[in-house]
Parts: structure tokens; C-alpha cells; sequence
């Protein structure tokens, strides 16, 4: 399934759920936010939350700055 | 002037109630471990943060995990790399999913070179963001005016620059920060530009409820030696701010000794 | 960069060990109890007295009685009022036995207007007194010569002016302080002029040895809070010193947030 | 380098070309013989003048009468007294239908304590004005983002404060006209703050365009050879400008006399 | 206030009489034309010249012919090189024998590295120099006591450093030049440390006599014009002091328009 | 005629037209600016502009400033 | 016995001694140092030290000072 | 004849006057005081003015400085 992540174009493997896409990622223990769509999914719907053909996501998370 | 007791001299910022009035950033350090141990030499109860998307092949160690498991932290992300109100909104709202805290530091500085915080969308952002209930701590221009607005439109605290940010020049703006802190209702934190720990402690003196250091520590030769030194000078500051500093000289030598004692006769 | 650690950061003067670097001053005191406390407060090892004439009927309570029992207190009798080598060199020998302490600050200042040290007679006095035994500790201009030359004559340490006495004009020396500092194989203690603990740590900062403060405390609002707020700024300036002040930002600023954070991807 | 020639040093705002740096405020004179007498002592070919209702009985003489008599001077009416956008944007309408000028000092200043600028409200009289074709000298906090909008909008000049008005604090604001003058496109005139020549050559020095001055002339002890110093000060400053200043020595002192002349050989 | 008018400003060191204020250094000069030009440019009627070994096989031109061939110059050979009084004195007795004038400059300076004058030396030399019918002009500290005790050994005027030879940091020792100026009966001119012509001005502004340059004018871009701009410079300080610089203000903004102009009415 | 003035009452005796009010005013000569009713009027039209009954008038003029 | 003690006249009742004169004058208990003639005398010799008719006698003691 | 000429030694062909070893050295014409043996020869002097053997020759000018 093609994706947008992060402004990139991402070939995802199994990735039927948010959840899934962080696994696959490697990004799945780290603290982040899931933007889908210019929208934020919240932690609790990870899993619930479907990615469809074409979907733009954006993760960021938090990092030292002043 | 109020005495110094049992009493805490504590501070108020959007509600919530602090004691340190050191409050550090978290970039620039060479490891985690030296953030963290600076963070914790400092005493410091808020600390900034940044956003950043995710990478595909995450490089960097979590430097924020550390952080996060400290008690008594509060965090504050910031919205760096905002060049104008839009894009700083969003990394507020962001930031604030991210780290379940309500306090932003508003920091919308268009040009690279110098950083200088743009006062028009930095106002705007500013307004949005207060009406939609962050704790907001705009990083300004050190600008009486502009000082005076944001705290009309629901700031939380005011943090105008003592210098550039990263130039290490200290308290370039006193004059501004004097005019601000005359007419303030609110915290007024002194962010970027301190080099050294007198001037962290000048800024109290001066009667600034704060200051927020980060290259002053992370580039310093022993960055937790410097977070602790910064702590004490924070201390030192606020007691001499409440002690009241001696009057200012009119440029008139006063003698300490009895400058008669060596000839004259005592009580005659 | 030496790391703080169990060792303790000490200095010596005339052979004397010291680990407190705030000197303090007696005079200017509303009572002997504030002075007393004010001294304990701050943790000073080294304080000065001045001699004078007994009067015929004493009226000032003895203020150094108290001064004298407490512990770990080295006296150092001035000689203000002495204005030439002859008087200051009479004044240091009868503050010795009266102090029994071989601690003698020369202090030279002619006109009463402004309470500058002469340098010729400073130099006079003070060669003449080292010769004879004494730690010589001289109140001087902030001139690098003369430093060498009282370094070279056997005085234990150099005390120059940070601005005029009594004026609370802090470092306004800082230059001529710098050039005095990189040369002196002695210890370089700021005397007169300091008005504010966030100046006294300017000093230790730069690394100056020590500070003597006397108005600065006696004058202001909470003598006793003041010379602890003194105390903890000396402590950060010399703590700072030691971790080393990051380097001055060549009027560049240089961000502490990542700054395409907001936009880019990390790792990318 | 450009060498000083026959070629006039002129500079140019608003498509307006003039040979004079100094600009003169006319308000504070004692009367109008001595203000008019400062304005042609000062070589000013901008003078800003404000507006005023009139009263019902008239009382003061008209000080601008011989003013506007005067040959070769552009009138810049200010917009003081404003407190917002709308009301300066009006006073600058009221003040080209008297003046007969296309500049504006667009001066927006709610707070009677401290004069200083509303950096929100002036650019958006700025903005307005601008597209209304006036030449814009807005009179602005020195705020580098802010300078940058401003000139984006159409501004003819910057005019950034060099201290609080009337306060002859100087160019207590140096570090910030510095970024300004680097990215800036348009004249930068420091306005307000000045209180001696030598500030002004300052300005000029280090690359302002030109300075504008009133408080420091009106309230000087002879007005008129007070502005004729100024006028001295401004061009000195200019053209140590284009000479080019000496490189800053880096706190390590150079020889102007061969320092082995008394003893050495020549040629040895 | 005196008012200038007809009468020359003049001023007088050691019985001879000068209008201009800027004294000139001719050390460090590219080639003897453009240091002729720049010392015409200046207007200096006092110019400093240095001693030195004549090599067997003279390489350098003839610096100081064209300079000799001026009308209305006093030269004032220097001391420069000497370590102490008696290499100071020889070298004044030969730089008078080779000038034919009776002006010296005494500059004691043992430190290679920083050329502080030596006040103890420069003291003794000025002494028997003076005994011996110099027109004594010491090279000295910013030194409130040690001028005076020159005054009283018959030095014509004294020459205090701003900073450090050749540093360009200016007027550093303000605070000093303040305590001389106000005690001295001769003439007291900035020497060494400028490095602008502002800071020329801001001497004069504030009461010196005069001052000396070299470096700042030898080292600028363009020798011959910053020399004009420095006599341009000194002249508008000197007038700003004759027709005294405002009050400062005690921080408080005090507007040059009429507040209330654009709401209220005039006369009511 | 009632006019106001600068924001106070003014008792007008013959001010037909704006020249006239000036004149009684007694600030014929001086350079002023007349607003009437919001509306700046030129220079060149106030020997025609006539006035009405609770007209608001307000005239502006230059003076030192800095 | 007619003494100068600190540059003034002093008429003494029973001064044979520093340590006698000292407590004529209330000062005792109070750390002095005793300059006779120009002379320190050690507080060792002051029961033993005599004064004559006309000595000089000088009293110092340590104050505040800075 | 062996002369010490500022500090070296000088091998003088023909300097029996301190104008014959100034021509000498090529510096006749430009402004210099010479001290011979710690002593200030008057110009008016250099011409009668003989050099011994071992004579001890200083010669200074001015050069720029400030």
C-alpha cells in the first residue's frame, strides 16, 4: 500500500492499521503523535484507525530544544 | 521588603505554583545523560522541549525518556522552527498532544540568522493559542508595547530575549526589560541571550520572576557544574532582589571606614 | 577543566588556607548585632576593622567584641585615614597589636572626595610592611603595573577597586581587571565599588580569587539576607569559572531548538 | 572603500534625495526664533512638526510660520498623540492637507509613561499609509522582524529608537540596529533616545543613515550651537564611515611607537 | 554658558597657546605622504614623534622631514621604549636636542604585551623633567591620585589612557576620567584607546581638553579622511560641551510632542 | 447658528460659510485644516461651503514637534 | 599629674601606672593598644609601666570598618 | 680605527671628526643627535670634535610615533 509518510512516499508492507505502520516502522515503543490526513489520532484509536491507499501521515515526536 | 522565612518564595504561572525560578532548556547537549543531569543540577520544575517529525531510520537516542520519568517536571514544548502564527498553532497543538502538558513557548523567528522573534505573529499566535487554554509563554522582543498586549490577551508569563539567541551577550535590553517590568501583572522570564550566571542573577535583581538558559549550560566546559552554578546565581539573585540592593551611588565615594578614625579622638 | 568533586576549592593568601571568598567589611553596620550576623551569614574567614581613637567617654558600643569570639575569623585591620606611607605603616603596626593578626590592608586615600588609592605611597607602604612580616593585602587602582610591582615587593595579594568606594558602580574596571588577572602569580581579591551579588560573581567569573564587600551589605535593605545572597553568588561565580563560560557568540546567533525541526524529517 | 570627492554623499528616501543626515524635531523650543534658528544651525532638510487642534482664543505664536518660509526644507508632520492605527492614519491625512508633504512620521505610542511604539498598531498604520502613497517614516521599538515586515510593506525609512524618548539614554539599543542595518533595504534613522553629538556620530559610524533629534537640542543650554554640533557630530561620523574604522583590537595592545626604538638598531 | 562668538577657543598647555584639540600620533603610517596628509587633515598643532637608533644602512624613508617643513606644528618626541625613569629621561633630553622642543611625552611601559604605563616610573620621570623645564605631557593611568600628584610636581597637562594602546575599546575608564577632570588646573587629554570619532567627541563632550590619536586614524581605511572626520568629531564634542548637553533623563520618557495634540484642544 | 467646534458648543454669529467662521474665530490668516462632518474641505472650496445648523466642525493646525 | 592622652590635656588623680590611668578613665576592660611617648607598650608591662608629668599617652582601639 | 657605533663594533676608514664618520655612514644629511662616549656632541660641535680609538658612538633620530 502506498502512503505519504512525512512528506515521503512509503511502500507499506501489512500496514492495515495505524498501529501496524508504527510496528513496521520501528518507531512503535517511541512517544509519538500520528497527524492522518491533517488530522491527529489520538493514542487510543491507534489501533481501530485503518490507512487506506494514498494516506498522508505524519509522525513527530519530542526532542531536546531550547 | 519582606523577610525571608519559613514562608516558600514561590511563583505563579498560569495557575500552577513553582519554586525554582531557573528554568532550563534541553537542547544542544552532547548526550542525554549530561541533559539530564544537567536538568537535575538545575533544579528546574519547567523545561522546554522541540518538535520534530519522525524520521524512517530513528538515528537519535531518546533524549527525552530521561526526562519524561523525572518527577516534578514540567514539560514545555516549544514551537521552534514556526515561521509565522499558522504554523505555530499547529505545533503548539502538536506539541501539546505529545507531551500532556499545557504550557507552550510560543518562538516564531522567521529569519535564521539572527532569531529574532517576529512580534506580529508572534501576537497572533499568542492570542489564539490563550483562547484555546494553553499556558502560553510567548518568547518576545524585549518590547514594553508588545509586552503589554500579549499579557491582555491572556499570556501566561512574558519571556522577552536579554540578547540574541546563542550570542551570549546577557542582559542587552535592560533598559526594555526595566519598562516591562514596571507595568507586568505577570511573570516576566528572561530567555536567551545569558552567557553566565551574573547575569542570571542580574536579572533577578532587577526583579525578573525568572530566567530560561540552555546554550549558557549544554555549550559550557562542565554543562551540570554550570546548571548548578546557574542555581545558585538564580538564588542569589531573587535573595538580593528581596533584601533590596544598597541605593545607587550619585557618583559619590562613601567611606565604609571612619575616614577620621587614625587622628581624631572617638566621641569628641 | 578541573571537575569539582570531594577536593575542596581552597586558595591561599600569605601562607593562610581559605575555602570562603567573600571578605567582608565592618563598617557602616546600624548595630553590632546586624554586623555580626551579617558576617556569619556570609561565611567570610577574612574581615576587616579599622582603628581609631579612644575617646575620653567611650559612646559606641563595642562592636567587635562579639566579632572576636566567633571562630574561624581572621581579622584584617585597615589603614584608612592614613594618608601617606608613614601614617598607613604606624596604623598597620598598632592594628597588629591590637588584632594580633599579621593580616593588614593598606589603604591610602588622600582626597576625601573620592576616596581613590594613591598608588606611589600604596607602594611605599606596602613594600616597607612585607619587608616586615606582614600580609600585605593593598587597596589599589586597577592598574596592571602597579600590580606586578606590589606582587614583586611581597604582598600576599592584590586588592583592586572594582569602581570608586561607596559608589556601587560594579565592574567598571573589568579591562584593566583582566589585564591584572592574567599576569598575577597572587591571589586578585575585588575591593570597593561592588553593589550587587550578580557583580560579585562577575568578578569569580572572570576569575578573580575573591571579593570584599562592606556598603553593599551594611546598605542594604536586610543586611543579614544580603550577605548570604552575596555568599551564593560568590559561590556560583566561582563554580561557573571553574565548569568555564560557554564561548562568546561572535554576535551570531545559533539556535538551541533544532530548527528545521518543525518541517524536516529527522534522520533525513 | 568609496573616497569622499566631489561627488556629493547624498542619500535618498522615498525617491527624495538629500544631502543632510540630521533630521530636527521642532517641539520643546523656547521659542521660534531659537527653534528656527536650531533648524538652519543644523543643516536639517526634514523636520517633523505635529499636529494640534485649535483653540477658540489662540494663544501660542506660530512656530511654524518662518519654519515653513524656509527654503529647501521638506516638513514631515508626525503622527503624535495617536494611540492606534485609525487615529494615525488620520493624523497623517489632517497632516498632508497642512503640510502639503508626502512624508509621515507614523508615531504610535498608547502609554504616556514611556512613549515607547506599539510595534502592532504601527504596522498596520504602515501598511495602510504606505499603499496611500505617503513617504512612511515610521518610528519603531529596534526590532529587527519587525523592521524587515515593515519595509515589505512600502516604508520609505526605518526609524528605530536608540533609547526611550527624551531619556538621552543614547544608543542604548546598539545590538539590535546592528541586525537591522544588515538585512535592511532602506535608510535606518535613529530616532529618539539621543542625547549628545557624540551618540549621533556613533549612529553614523556604525552605518545608519541618519539621525533625528529634537529633546537633545531643545533642552541643551544654547540650542543653537547645539545643533550646529550636531550637524558637526553627524558628519564626522559619516564620513569616519566611509574612511572605514580601525579593526576593534582584539584586547591585545599594538605599539604606535617602534617599541625597541630606544635601544634597538635601525635597519638591524 | 559662554557663548562662542568672535573669541577663539583656545586652550593652553605649559604657557603655549593652541586652538586645535586633536593631538596626533605619526607611528604606523603606510608612507610619509599620507601621514603628512593625515596630520594636515587633523589641523594637529601638536604632533608625537618617537626616538630611535639610527642603523648603519638606513632603510626606512625619511618620515619626519615633510613633517619638520610644516608651519605651526609643535613636535613632541615620546619616551616610548623606555622601562623606567632614567632610560625615560635620557631619552627626553635627546628627543629635545633632536626636536628642538621643549614638549615631552612621557610613556613608561615595562609590559611588551599590554603597555601600561608605569605609574610609580612615570611619576619620577615627569618629576625631574619637569625640574629640568619640560613641558611634561605624561602618558599615564586613568588614575584620579596619581594626576593630581602629577599636577603637583609642575606636569603641564595630563594624559590619560581611554584603554589599552592600540585596543580601540574607548572612553572604558569614563568613570575615572571623571574624578580627574573634575580636580585638575591643567589641561587633560585622552590618550591611547579611541578608536572612533565619537568617542573623540564624547571626551571633549565631557569636559577633556583634548585628545590624542594614532592607531584609530594610521589603521582606519582611509587615514586622510578618518583624520578629518576626527577633527570634524572634535570640534562638535568641544561646542556640545560649551553649549551644554541636556539633563539626562532620570528614565522617564519625556515626549517632544504635544501629548495631547491630535484629541484636545488648544488654549482650553 | 449652534456649530461644535474642536467637541464644545459654539455660538456662531454669522458664519454662513467656512471663511466666514474662521474669520469670526479670528484664525483667518493662520494654516488650518477644516473637517466638517468627518470630511476634510479643501482649502479652495471654503468660501462655499456653507454650514448648517449642529454641524460638527474641527480645525487642525501644525506646531513644534519632534 | 598633667598628661596629652590623645592630643588633648589631661589631668590625671592617680595615674602611676598605664593600668591605673586606664581605669580612671573607664576604658579597662575594652582591647586597647597603648602608645606612650610614641612608644607601644606590650599590655604585659602596663601594670608595671609608670607615667611621668607630661607623657604622651595614645589610645586606639579596632571599630567597624571596611 | 675601531670604534662601538650604537652597540657594534664599527671599523671607521677615515672618521677623524663626527662629521668625517657621519659622511661615512651616509647620514650626513638627515637630523640625528650623536652621544659619544654617554655625552650629547652639539652639531655646532661635530666638525671639531675628533674620535678616538675605542670611542663609543651613539646616533639617534626621529621616526613616527605615537
Amino acid at each position: 500500500m502506498k502512503l505519504t509518510v512525512n512528506g515521503e512516499t512509503y511502500e507499506a508492507k501489512q500496514a492495515e492499521s495505524v498501529t501496524a505502520l508504527l510496528e513496521e516502522m520501528g518507531i512503535g515503543r517511541r512517544a509519538v503523535v500520528v497527524v492522518l490526513n491533517d488530522e491527529v489520532i489520538p493514542a487510543s484509536s491507534r489501533s481501530t484507525c485503518g490507512l487506506r491507499e494514498g494516506d498522508c501521515v505524519e509522525l513527530f515526536r519530542l526532542v531536546g530544544g531550547g | 521588603m519582606e523577610r525571608q522565612g519559613k514562608v516558600q518564595d514561590e511563583w505563579i504561572v498560569g495557575g500552577h505554583r513553582f519554586s525554582s525560578r531557573l528554568l532550563m532548556g534541553t537542547g544542544k547537549f552532547q548526550d542525554a545523560e549530561t541533559m539530564v543531569g544537567a536538568v537535575l543540577a538545575s533544579g528546574a520544575q519547567i523545561v522546554t522541549v522541540a518538535l520534530r517529525r519522525v524520521g524512517r531510520i530513528p538515528q537519535e537516542d531518546d533524549m527525552l525518556g530521561p526526562l519524561q520519568r523525572l518527577r516534578g517536571i514540567t514539560l514545555m514544548p516549544n514551537t521552534s522552527g514556526a515561521r509565522n502564527a499558522s504554523e505555530a498553532i499547529r505545533a503548539a497543538r502538536l506539541g501539546r498532544e505529545l507531551s500532556g502538558s499545557p504550557f507552550v513557548k510560543v518562538e516564531i523567528h522567521p529569519n535564521p540568522h539572527h532569531l529574532m522573534p517576529d512580534p506580529i505573529e508572534t501576537f497572533e499566535a499568542a492570542r489564539i493559542l490563550a483562547a484555546e487554554g494553553f499556558v502560553v509563554m510567548p518568547y518576545m522582543p524585549a518590547d514594553p508595547v508588545l509586552a503589554k498586549r500579549l499579557e491582555d490577551v491572556g499570556c501566561a508569563s512574558l519571556m522577552p530575549l536579554g540578547s540574541a539567541i546563542g550570542s551570549g551577550r546577557g542582559l542587552a535590553t535592560a533598559e526594555m526589560l526595566r519598562l516591562i517590568l514596571r507595568d507586568a501583572r505577570i511573570p516576566v522570564i528572561v530567555d536567551a541571550g545569558l552567557r553566565s550566571p551574573s547575569e542570571a542573577a542580574a536579572a533577578l535583581e532587577m526583579g525578573c520572576d525568572a530566567v530560561l538558559v540552555n546554550s549558557a549550560v549544554a555549550a559550557s566546559g562542565d554543562p551540570i557544574a554550570m546548571a548548578a552554578a546557574f542555581a545558585q546565581a538564580v538564588g542569589a539573585g531573587r535573595n538580593a532582589h528581596r533584601a533590596g540592593l544598597m541605593p545607587r551611588g550619585g557618583g559619590t565615594a562613601l567611606a565604609t571606614s571612619p575616614l577620621t578614625a587614625f587622628l581624631s579622638v572617638e566621641g569628641s
